[in-house]
Formats: C-alpha cells, structure tokens, sequence
C-alpha cells in the first residue's frame, strides 16, 4: 500500500533504513536517548544517521528556482520557524562577549600546522531520518556546525534549505529520539503526497528515470552526471519498498542541494 | 617538520548537558571534571557531544576515545583572567607526562591525545565561550620518514579488528596490544602503530606526544606507523639531545588566532524550552549557595486550585508560577469588568469589552502567555454558598456545581480560598477539612488584611477560617450597598497578602511545623503580626461533626447547609454556646 | 373623562450626570434630592437631562420645566421593597397638596406637573432602574367639556409671551400671571388657561391636579383652557361631594404594566471612558464610609518615575495604577528574557522571543493594555553608577545619559529606585536630595526586603538609602557568578515590598509625618520592623557636602564620583571617619 | 471657495446655520457644556440641535442598495464602531435585572389614559450639527431614544443608518459640545468630497434638480413627493453659502431614511 497512500509502517521503515545503511555506508542505525525510546522500533534502530556530512556551499547559490509541477505537491506554510526573515541581520542582536576582550595568546611554536582544510573551511551537517507516527512517513532532522565547529543557528541552517522550501515545510523541533537539543527539521505533513508520486513517475519511466523523475522535483541540473550512478542501484520499475528511503534521501537532497549527500 | 593540530568539535548536546550539570549538580563548583571527546580515523576533529560527560557505549571501530579535563569558569572575568599558558602546562604535566611517568600510558594510550578544555556558560544567554587546548611540547624532535618497505600488512583492518586505535608491531607482523611497550627493551627500536587521526599527507599532533612519551621512557629510538585506511606513513624517531620545550597546543580559531571560541546556542533552542530552563535556572539559582537545603520539587507538583481569579487570585498564581508550580487551575463564575485589570494582574483593558470575558478562562490564557508550558485551566464555577437557599429550578444547577467543586478539589494537592465572601469559603473549607488537602485563605479589608493555612486533623491541632467564629456563616450579599458590594481595598494589600500566602505555601512544602499559621496584616500603622489558633471543637467547617456529616450524606449535607438556617450551628454545637 | 398621563424620557446625559453625583456627591446618603424636568408643549414626555440636577438656563418658549424630587436608593434591594403606593402618596402630600395650602403654587404652577423619580445605579454595569410617578388623586372629578365661545383671542401666543405656561384670564380677555388667583374670591368662577402637555384631542394629566387644586382652594367652580399650538380646549370644573381618591400616578411600562424601567448606559459609553469611570468608582468608593477623609487626587496627580523596570518595577506600576496615578514613567536599560515574566507581572513570553524586547518600552506598553488612559512612556536609559569608570570612547554616552536622567526627575515628582545594585542608586538619590523629590528605595535580598522613602532636607530629617553606611557604593558588577548578578529571591518577596512601597508613596501623600521611614521584612520568620533613621552628616548621597557639590558643578563633579575612587568619600568626610 | 473645496470655515458654518433655523423652525442653535466651548463660533451658536425627531422604522427596511455612483466619493472604513455584527443576538449579554424580579403594582385608576401614541410607538432622535475643524465640514452627531424613553445602544442606532454606509463612516464618539456621553457620529473624512460633488450636481442641473440630485444619493424613491415642495427653498442654480448646510442634511436625510428629518 506504500505506493498508493506514499506512506510506509515502522516495519517498512526498519526495512528500508537496513536497505539504505547496506547500500550507503556512511549512514548507520543509531539508538535514542533513554528517554525517548519508541517501543515499535527495535531500541537499536531508533534512528538513522550520518555524521559530519560536508556542505561548502549555500543552497541560495546552488539552486535556481524550483517547481514542483503539479499542484497536487504544494506546501502547507508553517510560520514557526519562519519568523523573521533569513537574510535580515540579525547577528547585530546576538549579544555575545566581544573579541577584543578576550587576551590573545602569543606563540613559538613553529611546527604547530594550519589545521586541515577539511575540518576547517566548510559547515558539516548530522542528518537523521526519523519515523513520523503521525504522518507515517520518514521524518528527516538536520542539526548543522559552522567551519569553527560549533553549532549553526536555525536561520544559519535556513540557508542551506533552497528558499522555495524554508517557508513552507521547515520547523524548529526537538526530535524525537534526543533529549535537550532542538534541530532543523522537514516537516513531513506532505511527505506521502510527494512520495506516491515520485514512485509514480518512478514505476511509470521505469528503470534509470527513477533519478531523472528524482530531479525534476530538484535541482535539475546539479547532479544529473555523478548522481545518476550511485543512484542506479534502484532498478526495477516496481518499487520495493526497502528503496523507499533512497527515494526519500534524494528528494530531502533536492530540497538541500548544498549538502553533499553523497560524500 | 610540522604537525596538524586537532579541530574541536562541540555538538549542541555538549554544550546542552554541560548547562544542565553546571545548574543541578556543579553550581558553584569549577573544580576539573574529567570528560572525554572522540575523533574518527583520520578525521582530526575532536568531537565533544552529551556522552563526553558519561562513560561511552562501545564504540564504532575507528573512532577513538580521548579522555581530557573540563575546567568550567563562574564568571567570564575568571576565565579571561586565567593564565592559559600556566594551564597548559600544568595540565599537560598531569595527564600526558603523569600518565607516561606512572605507566598508566601503557593502559590508556589514548592519553596521547588527551586534551584540556576551559568554559565558561552564561546560562541566561545560552552563551558559551571555550578553548580547547591539545597539550604537547614544543620540541625539535629527531623525525624522519621513511618509506614503507612492505613489512607490514593490513595493519588499516587488523588494527581496528583487535578494538585498539594504538599498537606495538614486532618485527614479524604480529599486531600486539600497546601494553606490550613497557615490555619493550629501552635499548630496542620498536615500532609503534596507531589509527591517525589526520589524512595521510599530514603528520598528527599525537606524533609530539609519541616523540614525548618515547624520551620519557627512555627509548633511543622507534618507528611509528600512522595507519591510514588506504595508505600508511613511517616516521623514523631518534633521541635528540634532551633539551624539551615549553608546553603549547591551545586551538587557534577559524581566523587562524589563539582566542577562544564561543557559540550562542539560543537561537537553536526552542523557544519554549529557553523559558522553561530560564525559569528552572532563577529558582535552582537559590539552592546554589543561598539555601542548598531548598526543597523546589515539592511546590513544583503541587497542583493548585484557586478558588476566585480576582485580585488574590491573579497575584497568588503569578507568584506560584514564579516557584515553578507546574498546574493551577482558576475558579470563578464573574466576567472581567471595567474596573478589574489595575488591581488585577492578569487582565486587560481588552479583556473588559463586549460585556466582559469570563475570568477564569480568561486568567487561564493570561498565565499561558505569561508561561506556555504551565498547565492551566479556567473553570467558570459559582461555589455554592452557605445561607444562599437553593429554589426548586436552581437546585439541580447548584448539586452540579456541588459536585464539579468536589472533583475539582479531589484532584488539587492544595487549595486557596481567594474569594471576596465569608459563605463562599464555607463548604471548600469543610471538603478540605475531609480529605485533609493544604488549604490556604487570604482575606482582606480595606487596610488589612488575613492569610492562613487551615489546619489538618491528624497533623496538626491548627484552626481554619472559621474557628474564631461563634456563628456560621450566612448570606451577606443581599441588600449591600456598592462599597459593601465590591472590595474596597487600598490597592497594595493584594500583593503584599497574595506573596504572603504564596511564601506560606512554599514554607509548608519545606517544613510543615515551621510555617506560621496566621498572618494578620494593618496598613494604618505598617504591621505584621503572627497568630497561631487552635482549631475549634464546634467549629462550623472544621469540626469533626461537620466533617464526618460531610463524608457520610455529602451533597444531602450540604443542600441542608444551604437552605437552613441554624441547621449548621445546631450540628457542631454552636447552637448551644450562644 | 380619561387623563392622558406624563412619559417619561431621560436622556443619556441624565444617567451620566446622575451617576457622577452619586459617586463624588452622594456617596451613600439616599435622602430625597430635587431635581427638574421639562416637558415641550403638545408634545407629552417630561424630559430628565443633565440640566435636571442644575437651575436651568432660561427656556424657549413652550417649553415648562416641572419641579420634582428623587430618591435614588443605595441597593436593588431598597429599591424592590419600598412601598410604591406610599411613596407616591407620601410625595403627593408633600409637593402637590403641600404647595397648595401653603400657597406657593401661586408662585410656581409648573408643581401641578410635580413628579417623583426614584433610582437605582448600578454604577458597576452602568444599568439604571427607574419609575416616575407623577402624583395626582383617583378622584371622579365633576368636569364638563364646553364649546370655545371665542372669548379668548390668541392664547397660544400671547401666553408664551408672557413667558408663563399657567395663566389666569379675566372675563375681559386679558392675560394675567397664575399667582392673580391668589386674590380670586373663592365664590367666583376663575377661569384657568394653560400650554397643554398633550394635544388637543387628550386630557392632560395636569387637569386632575387643576382640579386638586382648585377643591383645596375652596373654589366652587372654574373653567380650565387647555391651550394648544393651534386651537385650545374647554373643561368646567364643579366642585364635587369631597370625597377624594387615593394617590396614583406611577407609570407604565412599554407594556403597559405598572413596572419600573431599565436601561444600559454601558454600550452608549465609550469603552475607554467606562473604564476609567470604573477605576475612579473603586477608589471614590472609599471614601463613601470607610475613609471619607482620603485623599485621593494628590497621587492621582503624583508623576511617577520608576527607575527599574523589572520585578520591583512592574509590580509598583501596578500599584499605582491602582491608586489612580495617571502618569508613569519607566526607564530601564535591559530587555525582557525568559526567566522575566513569570515573576515581573508586566511581561509576556513573547516579549522574550527574538532576544528580547526593551523593558522599558515593553513596560509602558503593558500598562496602556492594562488601562489604556494611564499616561506612560518608557525610556531604555542606563543610570550612570558610582565607580564604574567612563572611557573616553564612553564618556559622551555616560553624559547624556547624565542628563536625562537630571531631566526625568526633574519632571516628575516622585521617583522610585527599583534597580538590582546599590550603585546605580546612588546617583539617583543624590539629585532627589539635591531636588527635594520624593524618592522611595526598594531593596530585596533572598528572603528579606528593605523598602523606604528618602528623608528630604528641610522637610524632615530622615535619611536615605545610604545613611547607614561608612563607605560609599562602588562597582560590584564584576566578576560575580550567576546566582550573584541573578537577583536570587523567594519569588513571594517582590510583590510584598512593591505593595508597601507604593502605600508609603500614598501615606506621604496623606499625612508626611506619620508615613513610616523604612519597613524591613524577613521571610525566613514571615516578621516585619518599622525603623527610623536619621540623615548622616556624611552620608555619601544626601549629605549637604554632596548635594551642595551636585548643585555646584553637576556633570564635572558626578564624572568624578564615577571615575575617581575615594573622591566622594573625601568629599562627604567618610574618608576621615573610617 | 466652498463650491470647489466642499470645506466651509466657521463664519460661513454659522451662516448656513442661521439659514437652516430660519428656514427649518425644528432646528435651533444651542450652546455647549462650559468645559466645551469653542472660541470660534458664538457662545449661543455652538451647534445645531433638533430634538425628539422621530423615527418610526429602521433604515433596513427602508433602503435598497444605495449607489454612490462615483468612484471619488468613496468611504474609508472605519473599524472602531462595529465590532460586532449588527444582527448578532446581543441582548443576551446584556445583564440586566429581570423584570420578575420586579412586584408590578396593582392598579384602580380607571381615569388613566393610556400614553399618547406619539410618545410611545417610536424611537426618537437628538440630532446634532456641529463643526468639524479637522475637515472644515459640518459634523453629524446622533442620539437615540427608545419608544420607551431610555438612550439606545449605538448598536440599536446603527439599525438607523443605511447598511452600506454603517461599517464606513460611522463611528462613536463623544460629542465636542457635550460632555459626559457619547454619540454616534457620521465621520466627516469624505463630507468635503461628498459635499462637493453634491453641489456640481446642483449647479450644473440647476433649479429643481437639487432635490432630484440630492436624492439619487439615498433614498431615490422615498419622498419624492413631499421632500421636493420643502427642499425648493433652494433655488438659484449657483449655490449660496448659506445653503450648505441645507444640501448637507439631505445627504445625512439619505443616509439616515427612517429618521423623519422633516417631521
Ligand atoms: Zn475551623
Ligand atoms: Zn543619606
């Protein structure tokens, strides 16, 4: 029935999230916090992530405009996250404790090296993709970190969701599988409209179009070369429903262009 | 020959459970904590997360586990001031020459990259400054690389296979624990293998650290082996000329400077969370050093029922909220009128249009905009009233009302009778009396004022309201002139008996024996008084007569409360004493 | 013969008029009040207007203002129960029969029209309860309708004319005042013309009173001319066999029931000014019988600065709201966060969001929501404190900032100091002193509390906030942990001080002298203490010395005290004594 | 000016006022409250009042769709004065004391004539024609009495004022000649323009078409018949000051069809 509501059970989840983890390495199955165990989840795949996933540019400057076509597809507006608006400066407000007061420290030591450009020079992202009971569906959690290493902003985030999509279906949320910590997250109320017919246009184009159909939705242009090999592992026209959530991951890419899934 | 530093890396969650350690369990307490972080092969960040507090669950293989020190600062004057060279040393001298010293390197090689981290939080910003510091020597070591000769094979799988990151490799291939080194002849030249933190054309901090422990051990020299996963590299020690340097390795930030770095994590938080540990961290604030011994939790569950949302009900509720009491549910059967929102601090002049919003339900909203997570709810409830006769119509309406009053206080931990009519405090006096709930009165006239507790049966022999009266309450409220009608107060009675009576609250949750019974209040001269009475044997709500009719007939009780004169009196023997 | 009776018609302004006496005028006394009310010519309503309460201007012509009494009672109650039938009676004899025998209705024949009103004001809901009566005997009257024989020219004219609506005629047609028919011999048949209430086709009312009249004269017989715009009516009166009716005369309802009216005045008034109406009732209400001596116009018009806007700040605007203080002023220099608004009963949660809104201005905005009248502003302004150093990057800020503050006290009369450290309260109490504000000092520590007002040279001598102490205030802002920049306090303790603070404020505002100097509250014993304390002739604050400096060169000696340390305390001679 | 601005000054205000009572005997100058005086105008010529007008239906039954025709002379909205819908069932709120409460008294006064219909069958109006500075145009107050004799609510009144115009340009107010209550007022923003385009109509028609012209406004059908024979007072095609206030109240007598202005 995933194929014609677009929504998937904890089973279909657990089945597809051990598809992905096989067929893409940097994603694992991780546990959840004590307190926020789900008991129709095995306590060991509560979740699933990958770490440190590198961004070096913004979504404003990868992604053109984006249709998705269809009406069926549109967005609901969430106005939570969306408050003010993501380009107003709002560093001026942030009061932190200047530079200048801080001592600088003076150093000899000529052998220390610049530390390594890739720690260093670009926003890495955990991504998790939870389960939504309410919308039955894969719910996909971003918590970013600046070059410096520490934790982006939800507007700092914003930026690398392509701005046709902050407005409507992106919210600042605790997840449910971590205590104390609040994330990015794509709201998921459409999720099964978007799949049922992405897996439409998969099954109808059969074969190599699944990634072509994937595209459209995205960014046309962007990873049509590279993507199109590492994706070909979803084949026959008939989905399975463990290809559920690379079909997933590579929507959630076209709504994050600048992150590089497939690092 | 120069050597890649680690980058640290601190994940929200750190910085989260740092916050909430630092406000229940170090408070003032800046003394080091040992921590840890972890840095994935070759990825040469050290990442600080929720677990760098805690004992760590097995690991993936490839991820090492580095152990450290947290020094968390009270103030950020403390941190500036710190001497971070100073520190460096010292800590360095600790964790990496110690443990080379004492052997307990062998153990733990992970030591080799043990690492020192200063904080500071302000946690009512949810601003975090800190440094971390890698503490190794600033040394000229005798370094050399040389090529890989194909001694040894798959040491990127074996390695990782044994659950080591660090290892001692004999000539002939075999993979041994790094524990076999304090085995090793110091006149030898073993080889030492470890998992690298930084890609192979890169040379890791902790290759300092090995050169260190190697000319601390005394060895005269070794070959280390930086495992890569697709390629390895070797580098060829020799014992210099013994001449160490000082110690260095603080971070530099992204600007390429040694300052500190700092993150501002409240914009991550949700909102309401920000409010809900703002709140948390005013109250916990008092148990840092002023009072450690105070008990926050017991007020915190208590539920409240605030019988009348007017000016008593609106301070008492908003000083419940600031003691962190969780529910507070709002009783009253008036509307909000002109004259109500200066006196009462819940209420708008908006609040007042069209006639009127109900008061209860209307004081419940204005405390969730005041406090969204605060459980509330407003209850639109006229209370039955001793003396107010009940007509056939109304007798029906009046038992629900009955009812919904009991329920109501069924599923309250404590009551507080806020009402502006002596009969309305009758019958929730009696049910309180029965099902020993902490019941609380405020009262006030026009420049004074009363706030007590009730007593309980069986915990303590203290009155209630009524126990000074030698009459039962009756119907007052016909035939009064409007300053009868209304509460002709002077304005600042109402939250000086409103924090009384809350602070009362807060003493019987702390120590119930300790908390004065009565406070009695006069503006005319600016005094206090405390009374403690004994509960009366024919009082009219208290006594045990009236309670044991309340619990056997209840509703049928009370409905003859209500409508007869004298009934009341007659039952606990007031009738008689007159 | 069927007599067409009075309707009455009040106007909006009536009730307002009515209202504003029975709130500053009346208060509780209920004794009989007369009152006018007019009727035009033909047209049949008497009509009450604000003019009902006052001697009216001069009138147009047709229009006859009519005498009468009102009875305005204190409950519904009162209202209900009086006797209408004996009142109407009791009124009867008193006005209309009273007048005729002792003769003044010769001089004033508008009592034949005489009424009585009585009253009930809600002035809580602006509803108003009503009945007129307009007395006259149930008497069958001996009366005969009779032809005009043209004797009488121009009545409807020449009547208004004269400016009389109650004439006598003679026989020859001319026109003379009512009080001619004093001197009619009572055997004679006078003949009475006037402006009729009703139009021609109906009998007045007035008739059966004419007839009243003429019975108790003693006449025998007399003809009335019902004068109208356009043609006039003739009635014969013969005396009867004397036997008079019982009082009559309330009027019907629209439903031709004998019932008092009602009517809302609320939904006519602007909201705006209903409310203010129901602040100023709250207030007058104390003065009805509880505290007829109060005064309450010298806070009312007391412009209040409060420096501090937090939990001390928002609690006394509240207040003085309450006590009618129509304007307040905040200035504060922080902005709301999250741990604010369950304990400063001014802000909301969502004042909180995106870092926060400025207090001050947040404060102002809260208090116009409140009551929308209050005159307030907020000014986000950091007050220059003692020994902390200007730079010279910051001097010109700290000098303006100087100079506002000067020019806020300045106009303002009554400042209070509600900020969290001794030193921003130094530079305040200082201009006050040197200014001769009234100046309270609101202090609040975990579970204590010190509230006071400031001794005022020349005046009295009390001290001030710093006369007990033998150092001056200095910068204690750095370098504290949390809980020690964090005002740490039992969350009941704020409302209580803010509360007597403000009723300090209005006991200056009674009676100085026997206002208390300063109150101290310790909550761990739930005890306050009343103290005095005098002025210290070296105070660092209010000492001549200091104040006189502060007069002398204003900016260039407070720039001194904030950056020179010890200068003031050489200057005010605590130097010398420590 | 007046002709082309549609604005009068305070002179020419009280020059049509002394036209309209002399011409219209119901209306009469009044004075103000003490505290409400203003210099401008003549101590005994505050404002024009006609009292106890009566009203015997309600402007919705009375009036079809009124068109003003042209754009120019649209109306601003005003939000303050119905915040509730004018058929919304208010009563209920209103508390009052029940008349069961009350004991009726017996009555054995046969002679007693029932109340004067005239008195008692209609609701009645205070109208009251004031200045307006900030417009420099006549200002419109009302107030209603009930059959009864008791004020109406502004609720009540607005039933008397033609629906289209009711969310526009009414607003409550309290009077700037009296104190202590408040009235319901034709907000004077658009009277100028009103008032202008009246006149043109006026002028360019001429003669008789005043009336004719005026009506189009309101109540086209009304009282063609008797309104004409009274309002030819204003003849001449070039319209006199003095005649202003006269066009002005058959405006307000449009937008207000069920009170008798020319009772
Ligand atoms: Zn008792
Ligand atoms: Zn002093």
């Amino acid at each position: 029935t995933f194929r014609t509501t677009g929504e998937i059970t904890p089973d279909e989840f657990v089945k597809a999230g051990d598809y992905l983890v096989e067929k893409f390495p940097t994603w694992s199955w991780a546990s959840a916090s004590k307190s926020k165990v789900r008991d129709f989840l095995p306590p060991d795949k509560q979740v699933l992530v990958t770490r440190h996933v590198p961004s070096h540019v913004r979504a404003s400057t990868v992604s053109g405009p984006v249709t998705l076509g269809e009406e069926e597809d549109g967005w609901t507006s969430f106005g939570v996250a969306n408050t003010k608006d993501a380009d107003g400066d709002d560093t001026e407000e942030i009061a932190e404790i200047a530079d200048s007061d801080f001592e600088e420290l003076d150093d000899d030591d000529d052998d220390a090296a610049e530390a390594p450009a890739t720690a260093t020079d670009h926003r890495t992202y955990n991504l998790y993709i939870a389960y939504s009971t309410s919308y039955r569906v894969p719910k996909m959690f971003l918590s970013g970190y600046s070059p410096e290493g520490s934790p982006l902003t939800p507007e700092d985030m914003f930026e690398d969701i392509i701005p046709e999509y902050r407005d409507k279906t992106v919210t600042i949320e605790r997840p449910t599988f971590q205590d104390n910590i609040t994330m990015v997250a794509i709201h998921p109320c459409k999720h099964a409209n978007v799949m049922r017919v992405l897996m439409e246009r998969v099954e109808a184009k059969g074969d190599k179009d699944i990634t072509r159909g994937v595209a459209k939705l995205g960014v046309a242009d962007a990873d049509d070369g590279e993507g199109e090999e590492e994706w070909e592992e979803v084949e026959n026209s008939a989905m399975r429903v463990d290809q559920y959530l690379v079909t997933f991951l590579k929507f959630i890419a076209s709504v994050t262009p600048g992150i590089e899934h497939d690092y | 020959m120069s050597f890649t530093p680690f980058s640290s890396f601190l994940e929200a969650s750190f910085f989260q459970t740092l916050a909430a350690k630092k406000l229940n369990e170090y408070k003032l307490d800046d003394s080091p904590k040992r921590v840890s972080a972890e840095y994935t092969w070759q990825q040469g960040r050290l990442v600080f997360d929720s677990d760098s507090f805690s004992d760590r669950d097995s690991h993936c293989k490839g991820v090492v586990e580095c152990p450290g020190t947290l020094l968390n600062y009270n103030t950020i004057e403390e941190f500036k001031g710190a001497d971070k060279k100073a520190l460096l040393a010292e800590w360095g001298d600790k964790m990496l020459s110690g443990a080379i010293m004492n052997g307990s390197i062998f153990r733990n090689p992970e030591i080799l990259n043990s690492f020192l981290l200063i904080t500071f939080c302000d946690l009512k910003k949810y601003i975090f400054v800190y440094w971390m510091g890698v503490p190794c020597l600033n040394t000229k070591w005798d370094l050399q690389e040389v090529a890989d000769e194909g001694n040894y094979t798959n040491l990127s799988t074996r390695i990782p296979a044994l659950g080591e990151s660090f290892v001692v490799i004999d000539p002939d291939d075999n993979v041994t624990p790094f524990s076999e080194l304090e085995y090793v002849e110091r006149s030898e030249d073993p080889t030492i293998a470890f998992l690298s933190p930084t890609s192979p054309e890169n040379t890791p901090w902790t290759v300092r650290n090995i050169c260190l422990m190697l000319h601390i051990l005394g060895f005269k020299s070794a070959t280390m082996i930086l495992v890569g996963r697709e390629k390895n590299r070797f580098l060829e020690w020799k014992r210099g000329d013994g001449e160490l340097g000082a110690w260095t390795g603080w971070e530099k930030n992204s600007a390429g400077k040694l300052l500190p770095k700092q993150t501002n994590l409240g914009p991550l938080l949700n909102p309401l969370q920000l409010a809900s540990q703002a709140v948390d961290l005013n109250l916990k604030l008092m148990k840092w050093r002023i009072a450690p011994e105070l008990d926050l939790d017991t007020i915190k569950h208590t539920r409240c029922l605030l019988l009348g949302a007017g000016t008593l009900g609106s301070y008492v509720s908003r000083s419940l909220l600031a003691w962190g009491v969780e529910q507070v549910t709002f009783v009253d059967n008036g509307t909000v009128s002109f004259s109500n929102p200066v006196r009462q601090p819940l209420y708008k002049y908006v609040d007042c249009l069209d006639g009127g919003k109900p008061k209860a339900e209307t004081a419940a909203e204005a405390l969730k905009e005041i406090y969204p997570a605060v459980k509330t709810s407003g209850i639109t409830l006229e209370v039955p009233m001793i003396g107010h006769s009940t007509t056939s119509s109304s007798e029906k309406r009046v038992h629900q009302q009955y009812d919904e009053l009991v329920s109501l206080i069924k599923s309250h931990d404590a009551v507080f009778l806020l009402m502006d009519s002596r009969e309305s405090r009758w019958l929730p006096t009696v049910i309180c009396a029965a099902l020993k709930k902490k019941c609380i009165t405020a009262a006030i006239g026009f420049d004074s004022f009363v706030v007590m507790r009730h007593g309980v049966e069986g915990v303590n022999d203290l009155g209630c309201y009524f126990c000074n009266d030698v009459v039962a309450p009756t119907d007052s409220m016909n035939d009064r002139t409007l300053d009868q009608q209304c509460t002709v107060t002077r304005p600042g009675i109402a939250p000086i008996v409103s924090g009384y009576g809350v602070e009362i609250l807060q003493a019987m949750c702390q120590d119930e024996p300790s908390a004065p019974h009565q406070l009695r209040g006069f503006l005319h001269n600016f005094s206090t008084v405390k009374i403690t009475g004994q509960r009366f044997k024919c009082c009219s709500a208290c006594s045990p007569v009236i309670v044991q009719e309340w619990k056997d007939k209840t509703w049928g009780f009370v409905k003859k409360a209500l409508n007869e004169r004298g009934f009341v009196e007659e039952l606990c023997g007031l009738a008689e004493l007159q």
